[in-house]
């Protein structure tokens, strides 16, 4: 057990540093003298968390806690995305916590708790782990979005997210408790192997198994924020904080991602029957396709009337969940679509953690950008924000040269590749992200074409803020044009995962459950 | 000893009676106790399941792992609470009420 | 035996759609009528008079609700405790020690961090927060008249 | 330095990356530049990029006879079986194109200097200037379609961006949204396209081994040719042109795209962006000769977008607009070339069109730049041709060099246009079915068009008398130097370069461009059968040498007909101004009437019922067609109308997000239980 203890690393420190700040906080005298303090220590924290992943980049996959954990290049990627959604937050936040009246400490400990959760998330191996990660990213999320301590909105936001969360919380155990009722297992790989021994058997349980698997899909489902259970994401983007929105937005989403490919690959079994709802789809192939499809056609459409940015971009968020979901979906037909996936995350980790970095930039006179109109002309005051923005603005539309084009294009490609309903999936999404480019445009049209009003713009900002939107302003466009060393990566950790998980052809046993317990 | 499907129904109907509370109350505390509800429920469901296996002499993994998966749905369920009650409070402060519909200020 | 669970979740389905269909139909059927009294969270037409509880101090809520997460955090003692001593018999009783210290520690965090914050200060005003709110609201009371104006004003438009 | 002239590969990458360099050093340091140093930066860095693409062209594919240049940069993208290189290619058909673009873009850069050096926004102007040079050559230079694309995409953004370049004015935001959303439209159908090749051939290459040409050969050699699959393909393809290219129904755009500064719409909006289309449909011919149905689409949309804009360009009075509506219906002549196989003559079109239109463009340029010193920046007024007239002695260079351009556009015998204008009605004439003669009252029509507006520009603006402000008409100087010899230099363009494409009725039966070319279609020519229409006619025997002379008498005589007619209708006032005093005798209420005066009266009424029979007419047809067409159909219901349908249903959608919690909850209880009832349903 201690001899796996490095494996425990990245969450270790994290919540070194987490406890460290803590400490300052609970002892420290003036919060003021303290605050660079603790910055440093919670981004020495992310920094320490993201060299020792190092060891598990190339590695062969390591299961530790009698495979209660696995850790391999998989789970290692997705880390790198949330260290770095989590690392463009902070800095991001450096003044704007202050400005907004929270303490600095309180919102990097909840922070570097909620990335832990995450990091921990896409390690799980079994249910409860799966559990117990969700529900400490959730919390922290949770506290985060009510973070605002002036704003009536914010503890609005966070009461709607708590709720909806906590009964899609009701909802996942449920499912996990039905499959671990019928197998017996709470580890993924057996749960893999009974399942798909339950559907080859057909006695019935597997109904109750397919009760399981929908009622888990619509737990991660919600977490994504896909169309129809999508209504908290609006409410609880717009009332958060703005750079805990970003946070919320690329952090959870790589992570809960994360874990919903390694359940697909590993738990939900691909090859259980040839008719029926897992056939030829692979897991769970339908309801993928339905939701993709209902959160890129909602997603965009609710978007084209918002005037309030965060509102639109949480809007665009649930689109980007329906591009995502295609990619899940079509894996039915063509496994190659998770490394677009996986690459679609990082992309999606820069450029909206950067546009929500960019809306905090260009709030002007210490009021947060709230409305289109409070962005007339800012481009000809503030060079920076019409440059930047452009630039995540064409990223999140999907034009070339940018990280989003490249990620649309390799999810869409091996869509179009897995051929058949997919295609039609595929259609519905480029047809949509047309949509799309509307309004993303039309922000664009506000910062550049329009006459600029009189308000004041802020004045000097803290470097914090800039070195995030250098980061992801640079990350964005590298990704764009040269995507094919992100792309190997992210190939190589897919190959990784399917690898590692291929199962023996499972012949029918004669009573459910029965099967050999190793 | 019961029948494991006894239990089962047990748990089905308290989870049904969750769900209800959820969908058809609106008030936050009771909201907050149906989601409670909820989880318990499946508490129970686990802690049956648990029986089950052990029963059918399944390894020491899986015939335990209900039980302890209870207990960590127990202490999550503890600590949502405390999140629950402490944005419920929140909430309150700023609308005076814990009417769910009051707060409806973020919509469209 | 799991598969005669069907007929159980198709019963909890069954409630759901009970519930659904009571709140359609008494969406569609019943009258809206928008009011001080039908925002009460008790709509049962008898107009409160003064307190029907007293009000305790909010001390007792939040020392309460740390019991109750201090109480069942130590609860996952017990599945350590069930393991424990087939690992001693392996030899791994130092680490499995260990590993009890760091939860025990990770406890004791807690508990400082909470004293600290003031939490466990009987005579201590409690930071900003309004005394009293937890109980009110965990009373289901609604405040005072003034202070639901507002409310009311939101609902008017 | 010899090295690199020597390495055509080296010098390949130098031409797109001499304008990127120049984006980049504008980009970064313009703020702190003067006008010359950022201008002539920018237009450097064009000029060297001309330089090598001339090296590239007379030395490397002329003297040492090199067909095409390669040079494979790196494996852009990896996906399943599907690899992009990243590199260059030029042959015969982009080294044509690479020219055009670095030649008139130079010129067009040191035109700028001149012109924009007033604008405060200067530095920020040569830096797009620069990225679209760059962009529009990757475009022509990329080795697949996907490179391709991108620069399609990129060129679109640079436009963009140059359209709405003086921010200030509302409209110009509009006009570049509606250019960018028209753009995506084509977007989407050139995507679709890609696509369906790439699944029909599992490339989207056009050098290297794997490519388009390979697969389309290994095809045509199993006979397993889909032709259903290939004609779909190359109208989507088509649909990606007219958004690029601004046909019908998608060239809207276009006009508005008038909106930016005049030395943009010469560069982009008439010399080469616009030609994209052109030029992918002409890469993409060994594909578009297997889809006649996409072939016939081609050439009937060419044909209608021709006249249809041709007769809205007669009643404009926004002199960009004329120009604006003149470059579709020209267009609409390539588009039609291309759709009846000829795609040389498309290309020769572009080219000679590409000298011509930008010299108009530049010219009526130099007219906005002279009268807005007065005027101001940015007033209708100085575009507005009613208020022109006899800038002729106030800007001569300019009066004679756009006049050259305007016989050149009407097709003038003798000049650039008239060869090129001429050849493509002849492939129609030639062509003998419905579809040819059809396509050739078009196009004829079209001409008459064409011959019509060029005159009515020329003596609206530089002849007859001044209709507008005086003291606007005092204060107007000729252009600066650096804005007249690139007017001088297109003007001879526009004079030579049609003598490349003589027809063979003038005893010329290898005309250069047409042997430089040939390489790219002989591919495509073979697949073709034995006395396909689609041919590009080789051997001429005495019948078609004929028929030749008869099409050239025709479009000779209604070029020079119409020109004459409407030249003297609008150049008319400055006439009577001229015999004013002959027509007098006395002045003020004593003045007595001439006969000399009662003959020009009764020319008068001439004037006045051409006006009533043919003018009225025709302006009021087109002005109907204008508006239904343009404004209801087009844009009402096409561009802004889908957009707006969906605003206004989102708008509506968005009340189901009620803000209410219990509503959230029952939203996802219902969707659970369908989802989960579903689950069940298909597991049984």
């Amino acid at each position: 057990m201690v001899g796996d203890f490095d494996i425990f690393l990245p969450v270790v420190w994290l919540l070194v540093a987490a406890a460290i700040v803590m400490l300052i906080d609970l002892f420290g005298d003036d919060p003021d003298k303290t605050r660079m303090f603790n910055f440093f220590t919670a981004l020495g924290g992310v920094l320490l968390a993201f060299v020792s992943l190092n060891p598990y980049w190339d590695a062969p996959p390591q299961t530790i806690m009698r495979g209660a954990m696995l850790v391999d290049q998989f789970s290692a990627f997705l880390v790198i995305c949330i260290l770095i959604g989590t690392a463009i937050s902070m800095f991001a936040s450096l003044s704007y916590v202050k400005r907004i009246g929270v303490n600095l400490a309180d919102f990097l400990i909840t922070l570097l708790l909620a990335a832990s959760g995450m990091v921990l998330l896409t390690v799980s191996n079994d249910l409860i782990m799966l559990f117990l990660s969700i529900e400490l990213l959730s919390f922290s999320v949770y506290v985060l979005t009510g973070l605002h301590g002036r704003s009536g909105r914010s503890a609005e936001a966070a009461m709607k997210y708590f709720i909806m969360g906590a009964f899609a919380t009701g909802i996942m155990i449920l499912g996990m408790a039905c499959l671990y009722g019928v197998t017996g297992e709470v580890q993924l790989k057996p749960i893999g192997e009974k399942l798909a021994a339950i559907f080859a058997a057909r006695q019935g349980t597997e109904i109750m198994a397919t009760f399981g698997m929908g009622a888990i899909l619509i737990a991660f489902a919600f977490k994504v924020g896909a169309v129809p259970f999508h209504s908290w994401v609006p409410d609880a983007y717009e009332g958060a904080p703005t750079t805990v929105t970003g946070f919320m937005a690329v952090a959870v989403k790589a992570a809960a991602f994360g874990a919903l490919i390694r359940l697909a690959v590993v738990a939900f079994p691909a090859t259980a029957s040839a008719e029926g709802f897992f056939g030829d789809l692979g897991f769970a192939g339908y309801a993928l396709w339905l939701l993709s499809a209902l959160s890129m056609i909602l997603g965009n459409w609710f978007a084209i009337s918002q005037r309030n940015v965060k509102r639109m971009l949480a809007y665009s968020s649930i689109a980007h969940s329906g591009y995502l979901l295609m990619g899940l979906a079509a894996a039915g037909g063509n496994s190659e679509v998770y490394a677009g996936v996986l690459y679609y995350l990082l992309a999606y980790t820069l450029m909206t953690s950067g546009a929500f970095a960019m809306l905090v930039y260009a709030s002007s006179g210490g009021r947060d950008i709230e409305s289109i109109d409070d962005l007339r002309g800012l481009a000809w005051k503030k060079p920076a924000v019409g440059i930047g923005m452009a630039i995540f603005m064409f990223s999140l539309a999907g034009i070339p040269l940018t990280a989003g084009f490249m990620g649309k294009y390799f999810i869409f490609t091996q869509t179009i590749a897995a051929g058949g309903r997919y295609l039609t999936l595929a259609i519905i999404g480029i047809c949509t992200s047309i949509m799309g480019a509307y309004y993303y445009l039309r922000v664009i049209a506000y910062t550049y074409f329009r006459d600029p009003d009189d308000r004041p713009v802020a004045g000097k900002e803290d470097w914090g803020l800039k070195f995030a939107l250098g980061l992801t302003v640079l990350g964005t466009v590298f990704l764009g044009i040269f995507p094919q060393g992100f792309y190997d990566a992210a190939q190589d950790s897919v190959k990784e995962l399917q690898h590692d998980h291929e199962r023996p052809a499972v012949t029918a046993p004669d009573k459910p459950g029965t099967v050999a317990h190793d | 000893m019961l029948e494991p499907k006894v239990v089962l129904f047990l748990a089905a109907v308290l989870f049904s009676a969750g769900l209800y509370g959820v969908l058809s109350r609106r008030h936050l505390i009771m909201l907050l106790m149906s989601l409670e509800l909820m989880l318990n429920a499946v508490n129970i469901a686990l802690v049956t399941f648990s029986r089950y296996w052990a029963g059918e002499g399944a390894g020491m993994i899986g015939a335990h792992s209900g039980q302890f998966f209870t207990l960590m749905v127990m202490a999550v369920a503890a600590a949502e609470v405390g999140i629950g009650l402490a944005i419920i409070v929140a909430v309150y402060r700023r609308k005076h009420t814990a009417d769910s519909d009051a707060a409806s200020e973020l919509k469209g | 035996m799991t598969a005669d669970l069907f007929g159980i979740f198709v019963y909890g389905i069954l409630i759901f759609s009970v519930a659904a269909g009571g709140l359609i139909v008494s969406a569609l059927v019943g009258k809206r009528k928008k009011g001080f009294v039908k925002e009460e969270p008790y709509e049962c037409g008898v107009p409160q008079i003064g307190e029907t509880r007293t009000e305790f101090n909010v001390r007792f809520f939040i020392l309460a609700m740390l019991f109750v997460l201090f109480d069942i955090e130590t609860v996952l003692l017990a599945p350590y405790a069930a393991t424990f001593i087939a690992d001693v018999h392996e030899g791994k009783g130092l680490e499995y020690l260990a590993e009890v210290a760091v939860f025990l520690a990770v406890l004791g965090f807690g508990l400082l961090y909470a004293w600290r914050k003031g939490v466990l200060d009987w005579n201590v005003p409690l930071g900003h927060n309004p005394d009293e709110v937890v109980s009110r609201v965990i009373a289901g009371e609604a405040d005072d008249q003034a202070s639901k104006k507002p409310v009311e004003a939101a609902h008017g438009h | 330095m010899i090295n690199v002239f020597n390495n055509p590969e080296l010098l390949l990458w130098a031409v797109p990356l001499m304008p990127l360099f120049g984006f980049l050093i504008n980009g970064l340091f313009g703020k702190r530049m003067s006008v010359a140093s950022s201008g002539g930066i920018a237009a450097a860095a064009v000029v060297i990029s001309f330089l090598c693409a001339l090296g590239l062209f007379v030395y490397h594919m002329n003297m040492l006879g090199k067909e095409t240049v390669q040079s494979s940069a790196f494996t852009w993208m990896q996906v399943g079986g599907f690899k992009i290189n990243f590199g260059l290619y030029l042959d015969r058909l982009s080294s044509v194109y690479m020219l055009i673009i670095t030649g008139i873009g130079a010129l067009i850069h040191i035109y700028s200097i001149g012109y924009m050096g007033h604008d405060e926004g200067f530095a920020r102007y040569f830096a797009y200037l620069n990225l679209f040079v760059f962009a529009m050559l990757m475009l022509v230079l990329g080795d697949s379609l996907v490179t391709l694309f991108l620069g399609w995409e990129g060129v679109g953004l640079c436009s963009y961006l140059l359209i709405g370049f003086w921010y200030k004015h509302l409209h110009n935001t509009t006009a570049g949204m509606k250019a960018f959303i028209a753009n995506r439209v084509g977007d989407f159908g050139f995507m679709i396209g890609m696509f369906l090749l790439f699944w029909h051939f599992g490339s989207l290459s056009y050098a290297g081994d794997a490519s388009l040409q390979t697969g389309m050969q290994a095809a045509i050699a199993s006979g397993t040719v889909d032709t259903t699959l290939l004609n779909w393909a190359c109208i989507c393809l088509f649909v990606g042109a007219c958004g690029k290219s601004a046909q019908i129904p998608l060239f809207v755009w276009l006009p508005d795209a008038m909106a930016g500064p005049t030395p943009v719409s010469a560069l982009i909006h008439a010399a080469t962006m616009v030609t994209a289309g052109i030029y992918m449909v002409a890469r993409m011919n060994f594909v578009f000769v297997h889809a006649e149905t996409a072939m016939t689409i081609v050439a009937v949309t060419g044909g209608a977008t021709a006249l249809f804009a041709g007769s809205i360009g007669l009643v404009q009075r926004d002199i960009k607009k004329v120009l604006a509506y003149s470059t579709v219906s020209q267009l609409g002549f390539m588009f039609m070339a291309a759709g009846l196989g000829q795609f040389h003559l498309a290309v020769f079109h572009v080219f000679t069109h590409a000298f011509f239109k930008a010299l108009l463009f530049l010219g009526s340029g130099s007219v906005i730049h002279a009268l807005e010193h007065s005027l101001g920046h940015g007033n209708p007024d100085s575009q507005d041709m009613w208020k022109m007239g006899g800038l002729k002695e106030k800007l001569p260079i300019t009066c004679y060099t756009m006049f050259i351009g305007a016989l050149a556009l009407a097709g003038i015998p003798g000049l650039a246009g008239f060869f090129s204008k001429d050849a493509i009605l002849y492939s129609a004439f030639h062509r003998g079915d419905t579809l040819g003669w059809i396509i050739y009252g078009l196009g004829v029509a079209a001409a008459i068009c064409t011959a019509f507006y060029s005159a009515r520009l020329i003596g609206l603006t530089f002849y007859g008398k001044w209709r507008g402000d005086e003291h606007a008409y005092a204060h107007a100087d000729e252009a600066p130097r650096s804005m007249a010899m690139p007017l001088l230099i297109l003007a001879l363009g526009a004079i030579g370069v049609g003598y490349l494409l003589l027809p063979p009725a003038f005893g010329v039966h290898h005309p250069p461009f047409q042997t430089w070319l040939a390489p790219i279609w002989a591919a495509g020519q073979a697949a073709l059968p034995e006395g396909s229409k689609l041919l590009i006619p080789v051997e001429h025997d005495s019948a078609a040498i004929a028929a030749e002379w008869v099409n050239i008498a025709i479009s000779s005589l209604i070029a020079i007909g119409v020109f004459l007619f409407a030249f003297a209708i609008y150049s008319r006032p400055a006439n009577l101004a001229k015999v004013r005093a002959l027509a007098f005798r006395g002045e003020g209420a004593d003045a007595v009437m001439t006969p000399w005066y009662r003959v020009l009266l009764n020319k008068y009424y001439i004037d006045e019922l051409y006006d009533l029979t043919i003018v009225r007419p025709t302006k009021i047809a087109s002005d109907v067609l204008f508006v239904v067409v343009d404004v209801i159909v087009i844009d009402l219901l096409f561009v802004n109308g889908a957009a707006m349908v969906v605003k206004a249903s989102s708008d509506l959608v968005r009340r189901l997000q009620t803000g209410l919690v219990r509503h959230y909850l029952y939203a996802f209880a219902t969707g659970a239980v369908i989802l989960i009832a579903l689950f069940l349903l298909i597991a049984q």
